[in-house]
């Protein structure tokens, strides 16, 4: 975990309203695991609160990673102004649980469901997953069309087989990612998914029986980012304990924490 | 790191390197920015609100941002003071730096079980009564605005504890100075000010609360002229030491509170900004030191020409 | 400028085409601002704060600024009664706009004077006693403080005033709840808050406080959160109509007040920010009705799960 | 008066912690008296007030007007760092007394003094005192050579006769403003001036007896700019009124207020 300024190298709308940034600089080698997140000081001294917002892709030989977000407020607006060669303060990587994609086995059922601005951390952990020979389904859901991102880049990556489902079907079929995964004839050996809480819980349900190792990853309202003032837990599954989701997570086992 | 002799201060129970500690709630039991750089560095460390059993806060979201500052309602989340004595102290005590541990709870008799607990903790230096938290129904906000219930708690605790005690004042009063004079006739060996001031924050879009709470605890640079005139304020009426807080970001603004009234300072909000905060902080002091040409921290008091 | 009838408010006195005035000291009696736009673009006007004589006011520097915020000791400066009377309403009296007339005093019977001198202005609409002025010592805020000198004062002006009454609550208390409850009963028609909030800067290289009176009051986008909470907390305990304050400086702030609890919004410090920020935001209003698709601007009210 | 956006066309440190901004918009066309100044908000939601600056000197023909500032805090920091092409929102010309340069006639003693960044208006005041064919003195008073500002602008000017003055001699002579103009053997016919008060204050006890017809700008903390709050009030020198800074000023002629 570093604390560093960061120099933006692009900054580019791919969506209706999210953009790709790219940064670089010496913290982007400590990133090592997919579902880590940085903890991003935005422009302005009015705001005090850091945007936590997941590694994207990492790219070592060239010393940058990337982020894509989504404008939801002030914070995520000012960085959609930032230029190339601003710098950026960030705290990162946090997180001290990611996707486990060291784990899957080539030949393993490996399925990943993303939606809206939860798809980034997802491309990262298929980038791994790829890297190591694992073939992957990947279900990216968005409202409509002009919100898809990433679609063609998951095309891209070797033994990746994607779905696009649209709210309004403007783009791949019309449906939501659950209706998707519902078709599937059988559970996945492994399950990795980052979006909304109702989706991730939708998804946890229904795997509830199944063998699947499933990991969601979690957002919340954050302070330090690191675990020291208690913004962002969640209880545990058997109510005794709670997890912080910016140390312990943000990635948990299914069942680990009440979503 | 070398310490500038000039940044000394010696507070009741807490012989302090510098000025500077991290305030109670923002730096949890001091971990996680153990893992950023050492706490050697800080004058104090304030830990995070105990209470008698542990408990599990408020719903989520907890925080929300604001102008300049930003709401909580954790709702005093900790482990408990036998866990905080058995498992977070002993950590704290590796490292050369006073704890002020901040103690919270419903009754009279849950502050005192806690000064209980945790009197013998080797590295605790002093305590710091949190009358004042605004985001748990019973979080002995009701001790914090009436002089004669804080008094009696003040009694109460100075009657078990076996260090320094310290009362932490809420903002949210008319006259802060009658509960820092009642506090004071009371038996407390310093006084900590402010604590958060009791805000809410609309999503204009949904039309609710951003905080699951609803209300939450108004903190950060925001709240500094508030915090400044309190201190000035409880300065006037009192020789007690004082632990001043509410929006430091900067050595500027140690200057501002030590000026106003304080003799040491606390930052709480500004290590969510920056988690070098305190350090920075720090490190940039004795410049202002040359600067202003004053031979002691200690010395920075402003007379007041009105007073 | 076409007025959206989903903006129409009519309180007490006010009828108004939209829940948007300038703040009262915020706009002095209105030229200047004419020069910049339109005033009956307006839904109403708070004019600078009156009392019986005229009143020169506080030593300068009187303004200082803060993080998101801003302190201000200008001390009632004003022409007195009379003057407002013969030489700044018939101004006024020249736009469809009604006026608040804000009163101000050192006693009870000061305030009675302003009101009897201002009653047959036919554009006053109705009149905001200021109890709550942190800037002079005998500037109200004695009556903003204690419930009893507060209703005391409402009934003594709502026996001698043919227009309704507002009371200007001051944030620098305990319960604001106590204080409204206590106006109400004493015959206020409405209620105005939030007013400043006391506060201090140092000059951290001069070693001294900006303002020359020392303390002053604070305003701007830092105080919304206190002023959301105590405008919804005012709400819950009463019927009054409620025009709120503080921080307002965008179309997504007045939402934020109507949802809190407020009828209207007063404009303060964002007048400085932005001259033109009370007609931006009046023409920015409609969209976010579209938006959040409600009939009416009085439909925004946030119910409250847990009251 | 009008409030606008203007283009920082250029922005250039000219002196120690001194900086030249040049800027342009429709707003210039109203700038027609020197002594007037533009309100001027600063990049960053968590400054609420504007800052005043005295407008140095306009040029009609190109559309653009120019401004010098001190970094003295936040708020003139950030000036400094805005570059060519950004925007600022401006408030102005404000102020409805500046300096009558319309009123001496050539062949009249016309002295000005300026002490560190209260230079810049009287430049923009020589400028059209010499257009009307009027010569003047100028005392220009600095702490130290560092500091030094607009000596050569003022030199260019034809009929322009300027001594420079430093606390430490570092440039032009070793003294204060005062000491030159108290070596000067008679009162001049016209004498404006702008720096910090206790200057202002001098050069007006120093004055008192002569035929000089003074001029001081001043200075104070400033809420509206434009006469609506009562911030930058002085009281007049008969105890019995006040004037606005901001609106009836920021000129006032000598003894018309307490210095
Ligand atoms: C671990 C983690 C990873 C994330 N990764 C991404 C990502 O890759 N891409 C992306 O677009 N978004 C991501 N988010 C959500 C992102 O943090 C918010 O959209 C963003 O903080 C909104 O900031 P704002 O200034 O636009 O909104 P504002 O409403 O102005 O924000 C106000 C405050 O609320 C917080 N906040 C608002 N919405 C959220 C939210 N949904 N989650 C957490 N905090 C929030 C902000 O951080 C800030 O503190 C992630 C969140 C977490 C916790
Ligand atoms: C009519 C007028 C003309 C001026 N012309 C110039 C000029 O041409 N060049 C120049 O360098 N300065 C000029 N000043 C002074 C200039 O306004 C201040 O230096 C500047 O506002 C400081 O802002 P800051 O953000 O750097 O300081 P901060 O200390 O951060 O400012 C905080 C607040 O105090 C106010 N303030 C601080 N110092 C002054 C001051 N001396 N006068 C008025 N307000 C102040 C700021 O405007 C702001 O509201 C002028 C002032 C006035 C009133
Ligand atoms: C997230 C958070 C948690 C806090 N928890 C506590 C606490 O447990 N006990 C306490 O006395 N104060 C608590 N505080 C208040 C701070 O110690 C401090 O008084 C206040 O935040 C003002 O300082 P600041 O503006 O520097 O944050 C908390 C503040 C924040 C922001
Ligand atoms: C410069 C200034 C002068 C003020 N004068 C008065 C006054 O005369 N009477 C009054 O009731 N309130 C006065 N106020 C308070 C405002 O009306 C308002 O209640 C407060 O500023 C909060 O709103 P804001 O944050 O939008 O400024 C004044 C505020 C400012 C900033
Ligand atoms: S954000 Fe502080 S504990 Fe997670
Ligand atoms: S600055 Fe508002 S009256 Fe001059």
């Amino acid at each position: 975990m570093k604390n560093e300024s960061l120099t933006v190298v692009e900054n580019k709308t791919i969506a209706a309203k999210t953009h790709e940034m790219t940064l670089s600089g010496p913290l982007v080698d400590a990133i090592d695991q997919p579902g880590t997140f940085l903890h991003v000081a935005v422009p302005g001294e009015d705001l005090v609160l850091r945007r936590p917002i997941s590694i994207a892709a990492v790219n070592q030989g060239a010393g940058t990673c990337a982020i894509v977000y989504k404008e939801e407020g002030d914070g995520t607006e000012r960085l959609a102004r930032c230029r190339a060669g601003d710098q950026l303060e960030v705290l990162g990587p946090l997180g001290n649980q990611g996707f486990p994609v060291e784990e899957p086995l080539p030949g393993d059922d490996v399925l990943l469901i993303g939606g809206g601005v939860g798809v980034p951390p997802l491309y990262f952990a298929t980038c791994e997953l790829v890297k190591r020979g694992v073939s992957v389904s990947v279900i990216l859901g968005f409202q409509t069309a002009a919100a898809v991102f990433y679609a063609r880049a998951f095309n891209e990556l070797p033994g990746c087989d994607v779905h696009v489902m649209t709210d309004d079907g403007s783009n791949g079929r019309a449906g939501t990612v659950i209706d998707a995964l519902n078709e599937r004839p059988y559970a996945p050996d492994w399950l990795f998914s980052c979006g909304p809480r109702g989706m991730l819980r939708a998804i946890e349900t229904n795997a509830a029986d199944s063998k699947t190792h499933g990991y969601v990853s979690l957002e919340e309202r954050m302070g330090c980012g690191i675990g020291a003032c208690f913004a962002c837990v969640c209880e545990t599954n058997d109510g005794a304990s709670y997890r912080k989701i910016c140390r312990d997570g943000p990635v948990f086992a299914f069942k680990e924490v009440v979503l | 790191m070398e310490t500038d002799p000039r940044l000394y201060v010696t507070l009741p129970g807490l012989p302090m390197k510098n000025p500077v500690m991290p305030a109670s709630g923002c730096f949890a039991f001091g971990r996680e920015y153990a893992e950023l750089f050492d706490l050697e560095e800080l004058g104090a460390v304030a830990i995070k609100g105990t209470t008698g059993e542990a408990r599990i806060g408020n719903p989520t979201p907890r925080v929300a941002e604001t102008p300049s500052g930003m709401l909580n309602a954790i709702g005093l989340q900790n482990p408990g003071a036998q866990a905080v004595r058995d498992e977070e102290l002993p950590f704290l005590a590796n490292y050369d730096v006073p704890v002020l541990a901040n103690v919270s709870g419903s009754t009279p008799e849950e502050y005192v079980v806690v000064v209980q607990t945790l009197n013998d903790a080797p590295n605790v230096g002093a305590f710091e009564l949190n009358i004042s938290c605004p985001n748990v129904k019973e979080g002995g906000i009701q001790f914090g605005t009436d002089p004669d219930a804080a008094a009696a708690l003040t009694e109460a605790v100075k009657r078990v504890s076996t260090k320094p005690v310290y009362v932490k004042l809420s903002p949210n009063v008319t006259d802060v100075t009658a509960i820092a004079r009642a506090v004071e006739a009371a038996g407390a060996n310093g006084l900590t000010l402010i604590n958060t001031l009791l805000g809410m924050r609309i999503d204009a879009g949904t039309g609710k609360p951003v905080l699951a709470n609803e209300k939450g605890g108004l903190s950060g640079p925001a709240v500094k002229p508030i915090a400044l005139r309190m201190i000035h304020d409880v300065r006037q009426g009192t020789k007690l030491p004082i632990i001043g807080m509410g929006g430091v970001q900067s050595a500027e603004d140690v200057i501002e509170f030590l000026v106003a009234g304080a003799d040491v300072v606390a930052v709480g909000t500004a290590n969510f900004s920056n988690p070098f905060v305190c350090p920075t902080i720090i490190r940039e002091l004795p410049e202002w030191l040359d600067k202003l040409d004053v031979a002691h921290i200690g010395a920075l008091r402003w007379q007041g020409e009105k007073i």
